[in-house]
Formats: structure tokens, C-alpha cells, sequence
């Protein structure tokens, strides 16, 4: 899961690591008395929404008074911010987050992460740090250094102080970026965290450090370790549809074609949506169903592309293993269409343990579906059932 | 014969007892897999399946001589399981535990390094040679004996996978479920080695998907490697979702991670043949080997 | 089961067929009185034994006094019995029936039984009865008589009066048979009978008739049907090891051989009895095991083969269907030997479901068996193990 | 094709809620038998395994128009249950109930007459085309498509016909089992006329036991049949215990009944091949066939 920026600095803090002061706020009436309380000349007022890129889509202001903080939330607090990574439609601000600005004279990128290729923790630095980290990176790869970190030794002063080198620093500030470096990968094994980015890590002329923005994943799959971050999750932030495939395990996200997909297994989901594009279709999601599923849970997932009125065909894809039955997946569909109608055309196609009893499942209970043999066909009737190409 | 297991490897569970352990290793039994036992903490001395149950991996080890054992638990005891039987020295280690925190994956990898153990996994679906040999969670049906090594991130694509060689009259001789998890233990490249080098195989399926850098080093690979087997890939995802997207993919893309047009080019480039599409991996091996 | 002469002439004559008056007796003295309660100057002293031939054997005396009746049930009770169909081992005679002797002057062979051919009920009857009918009828066949009744209309009165005709018989005589088959017919319907055989049915001088001897065989299968048939049977007749096997739902018959034989399926026991034959071997028994069988009576059936001192080996043979399972059987042969001792080489031939569990039942149990691969090796592997041909 | 049964038999089950019959129509179902319903009296409107469930025979027949019916119910009512699949004009009924009283046979025999119903059984493992549709208790393993039609009273040694027949690579066409039980429906004749008659069978293997007269007319069959088939025979009890015999197996003797010697020389008269044991059944059949 995705901590807002407050809230990874509100716990990097507690590890150690400078930032400036800052306050939450809803409303533009608290973003004012933000500013007021934080005290200072100027602040700078940031929307808390889970994507990158908010300083060139508006989603970052400078103010100089606690009014104009006020102002600046207004005009952000409600309005759905699109940047480079939210898609078209964009993310509602439903909070801003109100900081003392601080003045900068370097700024340094600063990440810790899984390297999945060595299954290890690795830190990425560069010292042209800011919004552009991943074009400079492109442009010129040779400028991200990185520390790969044995788990048996952990992090080692020396190590970090040499990657402080290779960005150019000494001194005191080569000492700040180690120490803030222990306490990141403190924070990252504590935390299980997937990733902690720091970008821009700010040095300012007197030599301090401040981490200015803050990204933070937290391992979804670790969770249970974490029962705090569980009320974290910020509901408010996703539509709710994806609060309803959250609720039922399901693996959703919204797209923008007119096809409904349901698939068991990612990478088959996946293989699906490419061969709908391929033959000329578009998916309105993608939906991924886990082994363990209930038919309570499948039948909640084709309620929910029902009740999409974007969806003008679904198709159903599942290949039954050891765990996963077919029929499983056939009594969900039965349930949700008894529940919320069978009114588009539905195209399934089941292979693997339980096809049988799959569709004896969907003729038993009156559901109407159209079955396809195999993958190719499966994409093409549904493309046909939702209008053609 | 196959690669990884054969009829005469002797495999024991980590997690028997529990339902669905049970389940498929009854199911591994009739299809031939040569259970010796259980391992179920503070079941030691009781018996499952017909089959004898130790506290610890060492005792089930010092006892019944496994060549592998498969993992069955739950996901907070999964990396413990695994490095209890990596310290145990079983040869091979397949975790079909789904949802394993990665940070417990960094350690298990770490436990792997200087040991002999082959690890599978975890959100492995298994290793099955057809007839012979099967631990994991895949069906029986439909795989067949035959001439294809499969090696899959993805289950499902698996699945896929072994259906269309078993149509076209291929079979299968291994298939391998490597897992998607982002840290994990026999790679690509291990898999290819091993199918490489087996008789019985003369062809593989590669199935990859979006995401880490597995394809592209598969990819380096096999433009290294000196056999003259076809190797057909299938990388899903081309037109995966974007999601909404915060620091993690975009500081995959720092490293070019990710990104499945260039993991096929990668793969194209190195001499695999690339299915146009996942419904199309069966046929195009079968052409690749002098089939129409 | 069987019932006893005199227990199916009790409930004959309840259905109006004439039967000598006639007590069961179990000591001679009983048999004395008896006697002299029956009243008149002659009576039969009868073996109550369930096998046929028991005239030419001894177990038939007719006796002038009822002193007499007490001696000839003396030189009878507590002896063994040998007819042609016991086997060397003969019969344990645990009681007599004493009846008043009628004067014969005709001996009629009356039978009804189901004919499996045409399934339907058939009576049989020849003018030549007595002892030797088996015999008679071997080299006479025409001699023997047949009536098929149709069940959908019944025995039919002129039916039955044209098969007393074609046994010479006219007048009230031909009547009486006819009433007398009316009577064993109800008799068999009602009581779920398979064999009603009436040998001799007696015609005095005076034309009247008399069953003097009946074997009656009601059809296990519908005993459900009659609790007080159950009351009947005679564990005092059969020896330990049957009752054992009769109350564990085991099809179990003694033989001469060394080799116990448990099997699944009656048609595969009888194979390997041949096999056995065939190789020179011998089997201790013969022994069916219901696809229903519980370990339990797995582990009875082997423990009694285990119990005699006889059997040099034992041989299972199983073939696992969609019912019964290999791993059932293997439990069962893990139980017995586990209670009973694994002292005789015991030889496995499992296959189809459940044949991989069942070995390692039997492993993990530390049971030693042989396994073999086909019938033949079976058969040729339990004949080495008991000491060879 | 094979005889009675193919890819497009409908199927109702009477007693399908039951455990045993649950269990295996379950797995006929994963098999490819196109199951349409059950009969289970009271349960009528209610679903199970996904099938309507209806009171009677006669609704189950005029809903879902089934080719045959499978009887999975208790001895107290199969007679009942196999004379309402006759009145209901079911083309096959298949009894699997063990011990139904054999008067209720007589009763069920009398049914059938005048019907056009087969009824096969009851204490019938079974009818199975292999891979195609199975309709009763027989396991799935060992059998495989083929040549070679078998018909039996005993079920454990037409699974060893079967286990043989696939061993030798001949397979089966269809496998039926007759039932062992005194009075049943469909006998060996009817068998061997529908197997001389079938494309997918190129012998038969017929196999029998001591009692009843059904050899010497299966033998009596043969010997004026014009098919030219290889028909292979084994008849088991030639060294049955005779057991302490009242009158019953007097009488059988009466007709001559139930020798196991007379039956074989019926049938080698006749024709047919006679296995020299019931191991021998599958290799012999091979040798008819050509085979070595």
C-alpha cells in the first residue's frame, strides 16, 4: 500500500530523518490556521494524493502568507489532480498537506528498494535529484549510483558514506546523508517497506539535510505485521469500486474500454487483455481472481462489471488448477447475475478442474452464456458481443 | 526424463496436515510422486496420509532421505519453512505459499547463497513431469508426456501452456511454475540450463510477464547459450494497465524494468521465437520443431 | 440362509402344506419324550443338519420306540457329520427332529426355485423322488418336469394340475399336489424364499400327501424383510471362524490348502483360487471382501487367516474401483498385524485406486509384505512363500 | 463408437444426493458424462451438483429427455427405482445397487417385458466408454480408448480385462459389467450382438463365473453368430470351494448348472478363445488380434 507523503514523513521522523514541520489539512480554513501554527514566511501547500508528478499538474504551491495557503488549498482541495501517472481521469485531493518551505541549494535523489533482480535491498542515489529524476536517469544512467545491502551485514557506515561521495559530498553533509541512510534502512526493515524515495533530499547552504518529498510502499503482503498502517489505508482516495474489489480480494483495476473481464490468474488476465487489443478490443478492467476465491467473492467481482454501464460484454476466462475450481467461478457468475440482472452477453471460457461442473453450474441455473474453447475465440466472441471492432 | 524431479525423487510436505496439503498430496500420491513424509511442528510421531510426521525438516531429513520437500503453509511461517529446509540440505525446496512478504524473501535468498539447495518459489504452482512426478498445485489434466520444457511466471499461463502442447500432440517433458513474487529462487536462466541439458526436452516454452528483469537476463542468456533447442516466449502484458502509478514503477523504469516490448525485443533478439499471442504457444512451438 | 428341516416344515404347514407331526429335540432324553408325545409306533429320528445326504450317511435312523428315538439321537448329537455335499470335516449335529413315520407308497420330487435363466419362478417336480434325485435326474432328464409361473399372474390352478398329471398323478391326489403347490408358492413369495424343495413330498396308500423332508434357502438379500428369520440363524451350526466372518459382512468359506486368501470381488477370489490351483498351490480359504468394507473388517478377515495355524502365507489381491479402496485394505492388513503379529509371509497385489496409499500404509505401519505386480506373480509368490509346490 | 453409451448419452442418476452417488457422479461429470438430472423423491425443485433434482422419474424423463438412467439407491428400493425407469421409458437403465432380493427381480424382469428399455444390472459396476462417458462405479484409471469390447459379471476382473487390455495397448471400446447377481437384465448375448455390431470393436472380451446358465447360452449364441470377432472367454471357479451345499446346488446340478467345466467346453466349442487364466486374458486377446 501507498503511504501519503505526511504520513512517511510523520514515520521517517521517528527514525530520525529532518524534515520540515508540516500539517495536514482538509479543508482551505485549516490549511490557513496550518500556516499560522507552523509559523514562517512562506510554506509550501502540496496535495496528498498517490501519484507522482504533482508539481507540474498544479499539485504543488508556494505561498507567503497563511491567506494564500488557504487559497491554495481551495484550489486544490476537491478537484481531481492528473499527472503523468494518475491517468486521464485523475485523483481527487481530498487533503493537503501545509509545509514550512525551506530554502534549497542541492537537491539529491535518494531511494531505498528490492532489487528484484538480487533479491536484495539496494539504495539508488543520484545528485540530480527533483521532478525529473526519471528522464535525467534515461538521459544518463551513469549518473544513479547504487548500494546494493547484504542482509547479513546490513547497511555499513563506510558503504554510505561512499555513496554520499559519488554524489559529490564530504564533510558533515557526506556524514547527514549516511545517518539519514541508517535511518531509512532502518525504517525499510521495520516497516516492510518496498520502497522509501526521497526526492528531492534537500541540502540546504548551511549544509543540512531535509527530506522534502517523501515516497513510501509499504509490502501489501506484509500487512499483517503492521495492523497501523491498515487504518491507513486511505478509502477516501480510490472510487468505490475499487473499495468494493479491495473488500473482496479481488485484483481490479478500471480501464477504459467496454469489454468486462474476469480472469483467474494475473498473468493470464494479463495474456487476455493483450489479445483483446491485438484483435481490435479494449478491456474496462482488469480484474484478477486469486486460487482462494468464494464464489462470494467472484459473484461480487461480476456485480461489479454489471453494474458498470461502460461493460457491453464480459468474458469470463478461468483454467481450473488444484485449488481453484471452475465451478467456482461459474456458481459466482450465477449468483451475480441472479442478483443484478444477465443483461449483457457473456462469453466464457473454462478450462482445467471443474469445467464440467462449470457448466452444469450455468445451465442449471438458467444463466445465459456463450462458451468459447479456447483463448483466441474467447477474445474474439467477446470483442463481437460488445459491438465489434 | 524430465528436469528437477523424476520417479524415483522422494518428496516430503511442510504443512501435510492442513487442508489443502492434504488434499493435493493425496492426489501427488495416486499420480505416482513418492511421498516419505510430513513435516507439522508439534505433530512429530503422528502419522498423515499413511505417512510419518516429524517436528523439523533435519528429523523428516535424518529419516526418510528426501530429495524435496514442498512447502504447504501459510504465509507467516513461509520463510522460516523455507530456511529450515535450506539449513536441512534438501536438494530441492518448491513454496507454493502464496503472499510471502518480500523482506522474508531477501532473507531466504540470502539463507540460499552457498547452499546446495534448488529453491522453487514461493507462489510456485509446482514442477510436474508428466505420468511420473508431480509437487505443487496444478491439475492432472490435461498434461501428457512429451517433448516440451515449460517454464512459467504465471500459473494460469501455465496452464495455458501445457494445454496447447498437450493439443498439438506435443506434451510436456517438465513444466516449471517459477512464481511471480518479485524475489524468488530458480530463475529463467536455471530452468533453460537444466532443459538444455535434458534429453527428453526438445523444445521451451517461456512464459514471462511485466515486471523485475527476468525476461531481459533470460534474454542475455540465451544469446550466450550454445543449444540449438527453440525456445518460444509469450511475455504478457503489453497493454497492462498503467494503474495509477506512484515512486515503485516509476523507479522500475530508472532500470528499464518493467517494460514488455523491450523484454520481447530482448527475447527476439536472442533468438527466441516470439508467440504472437498466448493462445498461440502451442502451435508455434509445434512449428518451431517441424510440425505444422 | 438355510433353514432347518424342521423349521421350514413349521412354517409350511402354516400355509395348509401336510406335514408328519414331528419335535425338535437336542439331548436323547428330549428326544425320548418326544417320542412318546408324538404318540403312534414308528418315528424318524433326523441329523438337523444343513447339507443333503444325510440318509446314505447315518443322520436318518427310523426307530420303533421312543427309547430307540433316544439312542439314535444319541449315536447322532454331538457327532460329526459326513454327507456328500459337507466336505471331509462333516457337520457338528447339535439336533435331531423326531417324527412320526408315515407309510409311503410313492415318493414325488417337488421343488420351487428361481429359474436365473428366464428369472422367473419355476417348480420343478419328477414322480421319481427321494435321495438319489440328483442322480435320477442326471440320467433321465425328461423325467423332470417344469412350470414357469408368470409373476403377473400368478401360479395358475389347471398349471398345476397338468404338471401332477404329467408325474402320473389323477383324482384328489393330482388335486392335493396342486393345493400343495399353491401353498409352497405363497410360502416362497411371502418369505422371500430362493429354494423350497420338497424331496420326498410322500403319496400314502390312502392318496394323502406329506412332505417328509423340506430344505428351504430364503434369500439373504431380503432378510431386511424378515426380522424373525434372523432369529433362525444357527451359529451353533457353523464353525467360530464363519460366525466371525459372517458378523464382519465377510463371504468367507474354509478350504484344505495353506495359502489364506483375502480378495475384493467375488469373481477375482474365485480367478485366483484357479490361479493358485493352476500353480500348484493350494488356498486355506476363500474370501470376499464387500467394496463397502470398512478397515475394521478388513483387519477381522485378516486376522483370522492369521489365526490359522494352517496358512503357511497370505495373499491379498485388490483392485481399487470408484467404491472400494487399496488403502482401506492396506489399513485393514496394517491393524491385524499390528494385534495378530506379521509372522506369515503375506503377499500384496494392489492396483486402481488408492494402490499408491495403500503402500505406503503399509510402509509407514512397518508392515512386511511382498508386493507383486500381476495376478500371476501374486499367485506364483504366495505358492513360494508357503513353502512351495 | 463402442455400444450403449457415447459423448451424447444424457444422463439421470436416481439417488444422486447420496454420498456414494455424489461423489461418482461428480467424477463422471469431470469425465465427460453428460449428466442432466437427478430422481430423488421429496428433493424434487431442489439443485445438486448443479443438476435439477426432481421427485420422480417420469418428471426427470419429460424435463431433460435423458437416454439412461443410473441407479444409485438403497436394496430396499431399487426394484421400485428400475420399475419406474422402465415405466418412464428410460432406453437404458444401469443398477449398480448391490443385493436387491431377488424376487424383486423377478418382478423388475417382468417389468421389462414388452419395454424397450435395457436395463443393465443391477449389482453392475457399470458402463464406461473410455474418455468418451462412464455411467456407474468403475474407477476412471486404467482405462483407455481402444479395440476391445468387454462384458463380465464380475466386477474386479473386468478391471482386470481392463488394467490388461490398456497394458497390451489395445484398449477398450466399452466395458459393461452384467452384474453377478441371479436374475439382471441385459445378458452376455445382448452384449455380443451390440459389440459384433460396432465399428470400434474388433473382439470381445467375455468373462464369467460359476452358476447360472449364461456361458452355455452366451456359448449357444456364438456358435450360430455370423460376426467373425475374436471372442475371448474366462470363466473363473473351475476350483470354487463346493461349500456345504443343501439342496440348491443340487438342483443347479439338476439343469447342470453352475459347472464351470461345462461352461468352458461350451465356449471353446463355440468358438471363442479361452484365456488359460485370468491373468491371461489381455495377452491372449492380443494374439487374436494379431498381435505377439
Amino acid at each position: 500500500m501507498n503511504l501519503h507523503e505526511y504520513q512517511a514523513k510523520e514515520l521517517l521522523k521517528t527514525y530520525g530523518m529532518p524534515v520540515p514541520p508540516g500539517i495536514a489539512a482538509s479543508t482551505p480554513d485549516e490549511a490557513d490556521k496550518a500556516a499560522a501554527t507552523l509559523g514562517g514566511t512562506a510554506w509550501v501547500v502540496k496535495a496528498q494524493v498517490h501519484a507522482g508528478g504533482r508539481g507540474r499538474a498544479g499539485g504543488v504551491k508556494i505561498v507567503k502568507s497563511s491567506k494564500a495557503a488557504g487559497e491554495a488549498a481551495a484550489s486544490m482541495l476537491g478537484t481531481r489532480l492528473v499527472t503523468a501517472q494518475t491517468g486521464a481521469l485523475g485523483i481527487e485531493v481530498k487533503r493537503v498537506y501545509v509545509e514550512q518551505a525551506c530554502e534549497v541549494a542541492k537537491e539529491i535523489y535518494l531511494a531505498a528498494l528490492v532489487d528484484r533482480s538480487i533479491g536484495r535491498v539496494a539504495f539508488l542515489a543520484s545528485s540530480e535529484g527533483g521532478e525529473d529524476i526519471e528522464e535525467a536517469a534515461a538521459a544518463a544512467p551513469d549518473k544513479i549510483h547504487k548500494l546494493v545491502i547484504d542482509p547479513k551485514t546490513g547497511l555499513n557506515d563506510t558503504d554510505a558514506k561512499a555513496l554520499a561521495a559519488d554524489l559529490g559530498l564530504s564533510g558533515e553533509t557526506a556524514d547527514a546523508v549516511a545517518t539519514a541512510m541508517a535511518a531509512v534502512y532502518k525504517a525499510f526493515l521495520e516497516n516492510d517497506a518496498s520502497l522509501i524515495e526521497i526526492n528531492p533530499l534537500a541540502v540546504t547552504e548551511a549544509g543540512d539535510l531535509f527530506a522534502l518529498d517523501v515516497k513510501m510502499i509499504v509490502d501489501d503482503n506484509a500487512i499483517y505485521r503492521h495492523p497501523e498502517f491498515e487504518k491507513l489505508w486511505d478509502e477516501a482516495e480510490v472510487s468505490a469500486e475499487e473499495i468494493e474489489a479491495h473488500r473482496h480480494e479481488l485484483n481490479y483495476v478500471p480501464m477504459d474500454g467496454n469489454i468486462g473481464v474476469m480472469v483467474t490468474g494475473a498473468g493470464l488476465a494479463l495474456a487476455i487483455l493483450d489479445m483483446l487489443k491485438d484483435q481490435g478490443g479494449e478491456a474496462a478492467n482488469f480484474m484478477d481472481v486469486r486460487p482462494v476465491a468464494t464464489r462470494e467473492q467472484v459473484a461480487a467481482g461480476i456485480k461489479m462489471l454489471l453494474a458498470n454501464a461502460k461493460v457491453k460484454a464480459i468474458l469470463v476466462v478461468t483454467i481450473g488448477g488444484g485449488v481453484l475450481r471452475c465451478d467456482t467461478i461459474a456458481e459466482g457468475i450465477a449468483i451475480a447475475c441472479k442478483e443484478a440482472g444477465n443483461h449483457v452477453p457473456m462469453i466464457v471460457r473454462a478450462a482445467g478442474t471443474g469445467k464440467e461442473l462449470a457448466e452444469l453450474a450455468l445451465n442449471n441455473q438458467g444463466v445465459q452464456v456463450t462458451y468459447a474453447t479456447d483463448l483466441a475465440e474467447a477474445a474474439q466472441l467477446a470483442i463481437i458481443a460488445a459491438g465489434g471492432t | 526424463m524430465g528436469i528437477l524431479i523424476d520417479g524415483d525423487t522422494k518428496v516430503i510436505c511442510q504443512g501435510l496436515t492442513g487442508a489443502t496439503a492434504t488434499r493435493l498430496s493425496e492426489r501427488a500420491i495416486a499420480y505416482g510422486t513418492k511421498m516419505v513424509g510430513g513435516v507439522v511442528p508439534g505433530k512429530g510421531g503422528q502419522s498423515h496420509l499413511h505417512l510419518p510426521i516429524f517436528n523439523t525438516v533435519a528429523e523428516a531429513a535424518k529419516e526418510t532421505q528426501p530429495d524435496a520437500s514442498a512447502i504447504f503453509v501459510p504465509p507467516v511461517t513461509a520463510a522460516a519453512a523455507m530456511i529450515e529446509a535450506i539449513e536441512a540440505e534438501i536438494p530441492l525446496v518448491i513454496c507454493v505459499t502464496e503472499r510471502v512478504p518480500v523482506l522474508d524473501m531477501v532473507r531466504v535468498k540470502s539463507a540460499l547463497e552457498g547452499s546446495s539447495t534448488r529453491l522453487i518459489g514461493p507462489n510456485s504452482q509446482g514442477v510436474i513431469t508428466p505420468d511420473v512426478c508431480k509437487i505443487g498445485v496444478m491439475p492432472e489434466r490435461p498434461h501428457t508426456p512429451g517433448r516440451v520444457g515449460i517454464v512459467s511466471r504465471s500459473a494460469t499461463l501455465n496452464y495455458e501452456a501445457v494445454d496447447q502442447t498437450t493439443t498439438v500432440h506435443l506434451g510436456q517433458s517438465t513444466s516449471v511454475g517459477i512464481g511471480g513474487d518479485p524475489v524468488y529462487g530458480m530463475s529463467f536462466i536455471d530452468c533453460l540450463e537444466l532443459f538444455f541439458a535434458d534429453d527428453a526436452t526438445e523444445g521451451v516454452i517461456l512464459i514471462g510477464e511485466i515486471g523485475g528483469t527476468a525476461e531481459e537476463e533470460a534474454a542475455a542468456f540465451l544469446k550466450s547459450a550454445s543449444s540449438t533447442k527453440p525456445v518460444v516466449a509469450y511475455v504478457a502484458g503489453i497493454n497492462a494497465p498503467t494503474d495509477r502509478r506512484m515512486g515503485h514503477a516509476g523507479t522500475v523504469d530508472v532500470f528499464g524494468e518493467g517494460n514488455v516490448t523491450a523484454k520481447i525485443e530482448a527475447l527476439d533478439t536472442a533468438g527466441a521465437i516470439i508467440a504472437p499471442s498466448a493462445a498461440d504457444m502451442g502451435t508455434t512451438m509445434r512449428k518451431a520443431l517441424g510440425g505444422r
